[in-house]
């Protein structure tokens, strides 16, 4: 069983280019052991006196018990902010304070299922671990990758080692299908007669495949992205409305009973807001 | 080492380092990381009368070496606190001081009286937050007027069991908070907490929008260290018999040492935690080193200590 | 790219980029750097009526993003302003804001009539550093209570040449940032700067003492942005007509591009410029890169933009 | 004519141990060319996302206007606080903003003198430069290095190329002789007929040899260390009281007009309060 998150002082193994992204693989002795498919690492930016106080939250894309160099942990980073700059800046034996690993991973079916994994640029970074489970477990596993350009796709050849079938989808159809990961979705789910699908990518991608999900009677699970201060649930930076298994909206944490939840439980429509029926919202017009 | 023990009024503690309100939430998530009972205290988030939902997202912003937040009080509400909570920290062997926060006097006084329902020695202090608008008077936050923050002190003094010091969360956004301090005093306090965060804002530069959904926010972390300095000294200054715990931007042991100096008993560690986990156990190490390499026999002996032969 | 001209009341600047008063002396050391009349305005040290030799050192203190000091307004005074650096800045091109200072309502009074013997054209406005404690009134800073503020703006506002736009620089330490902008303005001031720095205070702990001679001093430097970004905010929400010149923490273009969405016509670059001389060029270019990126067609278009559709 | 200060992004060339210090060498292109002995340099610390703000100012121990890589300047620093010690830790290639030269540098004899040159720890750093000018203008030099220890002295070497002769001293007589440069000035004095005496330490030493220098009649010129914001004369934070030719004290900065100053114009037992003689010193009870 894993148990909880680790603080440990990491080393940058290596830091490689791959499309728009850096896909950086970090020594990070007893977190790879307590891995499971959708937990996430939080990174620290800069030393003791970095101006940069919070951590960043990555995916983890893979993790290594014990490699050459001991137990190690990869993501796979767009660098556009300080944090994430800094980061793709990164050399060989700079330091960098790891925790993790944290959240609520993917929940794996019990019986052989056949899954679909659906991925939106850096978003399939989780996928791939995922995707071994499923398969060590039995399941069918099929992979959907979109992204705006071909150059924000991640790990199209990973998926074609691992999966049944990849399919392919960019806005601009520099690769693949030219369109949206949703337009290839039902098609896929009647072909594979998919029982559950897995998802991980931006906020819009996310509803609409919880939608489309939905309307084909899929289970599916999704894992979000809201902007963390603490990442490991102490703040209460990072909520967002969930539906409980009583029916109640409340404004839960995603950074410990997410990031990933069950797709229909996220009410997409009131991201951002607290829904007048949550646990707890204002009443009348007092606030 | 120096011996480490220290005291918040009759609360004592086995040694100075605590948590900052709404930085730890419950406790339950950071004993992941050491055990809560190597603290000196545990300081809850602000607790209320009844569940709330807290703001919309987004609740924060990063600003250089700090944050601002909006988080709107969160929470299960007090009677949650006292049936899940206190016995949790009790049996982790955590020393708790309960935050608890008000929308009226009336609020201050019933969240009081529902603490008194904690297990025996649950509780080893509660902490007012007054940084909280009275919806009462147009909305004008207690903590920045010197009767009102007193009539929430007093309130809350008054419904606690008289065992259980009271502390005073004062704001750093008030002209003078020496006269917050001895208005809360004056109320029962029989301790002081400084500093919330201080009142500041971020314009998201893309959406040209403010970038918290409450609009303005709490900053705090290292960046507003100095103004904590500053306030625990003025307050000491003014105030010397009055035990404080001191709170903003600490993230070394060094910078904790500062807030001793500057007069107060004990010191949280809050925003820094996000950086952290660790911090408040590292802080408390390094202040221990820092005692040590300074001379110092206990932390008493420092307390306060950058005042002397400065008296007028 | 954008027509970045603007003005503070009366006040026509080719660009919003300014310097901040006792960040760029009275201007000659940064002419060695960049030509000063790139820049919008040149804001002087204040000065006083007569010269001053400032408090002892040490006068400052690194903190997280930002520093502390107390030089104590040390200058020659405003006859050697007049007589020599405002005619230099005049000659190097520079517009000229002048900021006075005083212990006395009387002091402001005689050192605004002094500014008026400056030669023609070579004072763009004046600003009034309303900071300094009044030794009338037990050292209470002016800056501290709406009306001690209000009687020194209007006390040079009346000495001065009525076409010389008036500008109250504002401190954040007070409960209520809008009550002293109102009774600045109601004074007869034509504009707002904001902010002037945060008191705080640093403790050496080598020495155990406080870091500054002057004990406490004034905090400057990004740490403070979130605090000046929310008084422009809060005063410019309050008052839309008055013209704002903003200050605190600039270090980018996007940060003063935050502080013109805020409310801000104008933005000063203060303590940045000890990191980068020549910050104040190279954050104009910024600003000027990002409000072509935003599309907007001017710097007026952006001012106060962040409160668009948010009016109560 | 040495013109203004430049700002210019330089580069590490290199980062040595000498002994308790680092001796780094900086690409600053411009700067060399302009620098005169006794300038310093105003070092940024991190990168325009750094917490730390205020730059670091070190002696110019060498500027050569162009080596194999284009114009060096290089200093020599103790690492202790949070700027030197990431100055100390940079490797080759790392990007260091530089401001520089700064300040007013040591006055030359007009005509060739014997001059005695006394540096107290890392304070020796731009003494061998005045040595080079001196000896080119056929002044005698004699040096004086003191320190704590023999691994807090620097250039004893380089000092016994270019003087005359070399005197050492350290407080625990681990190398020359043990105790204070001012216990071995006198002798020297008379010996080497000094005409001027330049030294470079910490200001107890300054003080004391201003005042063996006054008390044998050899004129002075100390080079002093106040703690510096800006460095480039704009935030009066770095003043002492210094008495000016019309024997009025003033508090002036030691970034512009000094950091060298004649001996006897610093007031050495009034440095760190404003003497109530002072230029604008607060009259009366109130401040
Ligand atoms: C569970 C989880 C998994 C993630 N996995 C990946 C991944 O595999 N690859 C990847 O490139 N990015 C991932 N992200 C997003 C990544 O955390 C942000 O892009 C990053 O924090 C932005 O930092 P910055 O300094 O570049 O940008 P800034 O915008 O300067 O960040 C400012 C602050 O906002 C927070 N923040 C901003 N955007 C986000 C965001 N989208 N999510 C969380 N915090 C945010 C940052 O933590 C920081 O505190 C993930 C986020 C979460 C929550
Ligand atoms: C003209 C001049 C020449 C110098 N030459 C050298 C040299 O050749 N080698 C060397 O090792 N050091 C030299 N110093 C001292 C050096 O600047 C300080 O040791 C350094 O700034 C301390 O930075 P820190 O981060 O390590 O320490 P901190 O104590 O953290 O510095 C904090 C702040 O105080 C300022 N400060 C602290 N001490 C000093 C000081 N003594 N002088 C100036 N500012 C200070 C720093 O600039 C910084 O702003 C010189 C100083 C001056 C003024
Ligand atoms: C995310 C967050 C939530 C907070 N919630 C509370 C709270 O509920 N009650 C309270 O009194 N203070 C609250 N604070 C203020 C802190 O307890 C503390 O006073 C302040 O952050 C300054 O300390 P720091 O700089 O160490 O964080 C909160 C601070 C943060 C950052
Ligand atoms: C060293 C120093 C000296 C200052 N002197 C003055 C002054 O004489 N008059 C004044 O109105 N403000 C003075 N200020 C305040 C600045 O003008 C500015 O309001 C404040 O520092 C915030 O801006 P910043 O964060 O960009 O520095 C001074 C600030 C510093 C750092
Ligand atoms: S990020 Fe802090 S509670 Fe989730
Ligand atoms: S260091 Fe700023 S004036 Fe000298």
């Amino acid at each position: 069983m894993a148990a909880g998150p680790l603080q440990v002082k990491g080393e940058v193994i290596s830091v490689r280019r791959v499309g728009a992204y850096s896909h950086v693989t970090l020594l990070a002795p007893g977190i790879a052991e307590r891995v499971r498919p959708g937990h996430f690492v939080a990174l620290a930016v800069g030393d003791a006196t970095s101006s940069t106080l919070l951590r960043r939250s990555f995916s983890i894309y893979r993790a290594q018990e014990r490699g050459v160099y001991g137990g190690t942990v990869e993501v796979v980073l767009s660098a556009h902010g300080p944090g994430t700059r800094w980061l793709s800046e990164r050399r060989e034996r700079d330091a960098v304070d790891v925790v993790g690993p944290l959240g609520t991973p993917f929940t794996l079916p019990r019986d052989p299922a056949s899954c679909t994994l659906v991925g939106g640029g850096y978003g399939s970074a989780p996928l791939f671990g995922l995707a071994d489970a499923l398969r060590q477990r039995g399941c069918r596993v099929d992979v959907v990758l979109g992204a705006a350009t071909e150059e924000r796709l991640f790990g199209v050849l990973d998926a074609k080692r691992i999966a049944q079938s990849v399919t392919v989808t960019t806005d601009d159809g520099s690769m693949g299908v030219r369109g949206r990961v949703t337009d290839v979705l039902p098609a896929l789910f009647e072909r594979a007669e998919t029982d559950v699908v897995y998802a991980c990518g931006p906020m819009p991608m996310l509803r609409a495949v919880a939608g489309v999900a939905a309307a084909y009677e899929v289970a599916s699970q999704v894992a979000v992205e809201e902007a963390m201060a603490c990442g490991i649930g102490v703040c209460m930076t990072c909520v967002l409305p969930v539906v409980g298994d009583d029916g109640v909206t409340r404004m839960v944490r995603s950074c410990t009973e997410g990031p990933v939840f069950r797709g229909e439980s996220v009410r997409f429509d009131a991201v951002g807001t607290v829904p007048a029926d949550a646990y707890g919202a204002p009443q009348g017009s007092g606030h | 080492m120096a011996d480490l023990q220290t005291s918040l009024a009759s609360a004592w503690l086995p040694n100075p380092l605590a948590t900052a309100s709404g930085c730890a939430a419950m406790g339950r998530e950071l004993a992941r990381f050491f055990p809560l009972s190597d603290l000196g205290a545990v300081v809850t988030k602000s607790v209320m009368l009844a569940p709330r939902s807290g703001r919309p997202t987004p609740r924060m912003a990063e600003t250089p070496s700090g944050m601002l937040n909006s988080i709107g009080l969160q929470g299960s509400g007090v009677d949650a606190l006292v049936e899940h909570d206190l016995p949790w920290l009790q049996a982790a062997g955590a020393r708790t001081i309960v935050s608890i926060a008000g929308g009226s006097i009336e609020e201050y006084a019933l969240v009081a009286e529902r603490v008194n329902l904690a297990p025996p020695g649950s509780v080893a202090a509660v902490e007012v937050n007054i940084s909280c608008p009275n919806v009462e008077d147009r909305g004008l936050v207690f903590a920045c007027d010197p009767m009102a923050a007193a009539s929430a002190v007093h309130a809350a003094r008054r419904a606690l069991d008289p065992s259980v010091p009271v502390l005073a969360k004062l704001s750093p956004d008030v002209t003078d908070i020496v006269a917050i301090a001895r208005a809360c005093v004056g109320a029962g306090a029989d301790g002081l907490t400084m500093i919330n965060t201080v009142l500041g804002m971020v314009i998201d530069t893309d959406t040209l929008r403010p970038a918290l959904a409450g609009i303005t926010g709490g900053l705090s972390g290292p960046a507003i260290r100095p103004v904590a300095v500053r306030c625990v000294w003025q307050v000491h200054a003014a105030l010397p018999d009055v035990p404080i715990l001191g709170v903003g931007g600490v993230r070394t042991g060094l910078d904790a040492l500062q807030l001793v100096l500057a007069g107060a008993s004990a010191v949280s560690v809050g925003t820094v935690v996000f950086n952290d986990p660790t911090a408040p156990v590292r802080v408390l190490r390094e202040l221990d080193e820092a005692l040590d390499a300074r001379g110092f026999d206990s932390l008493a002996q420092a307390v306060g200590y950058a005042h002397r032969g400065l008296e007028v």
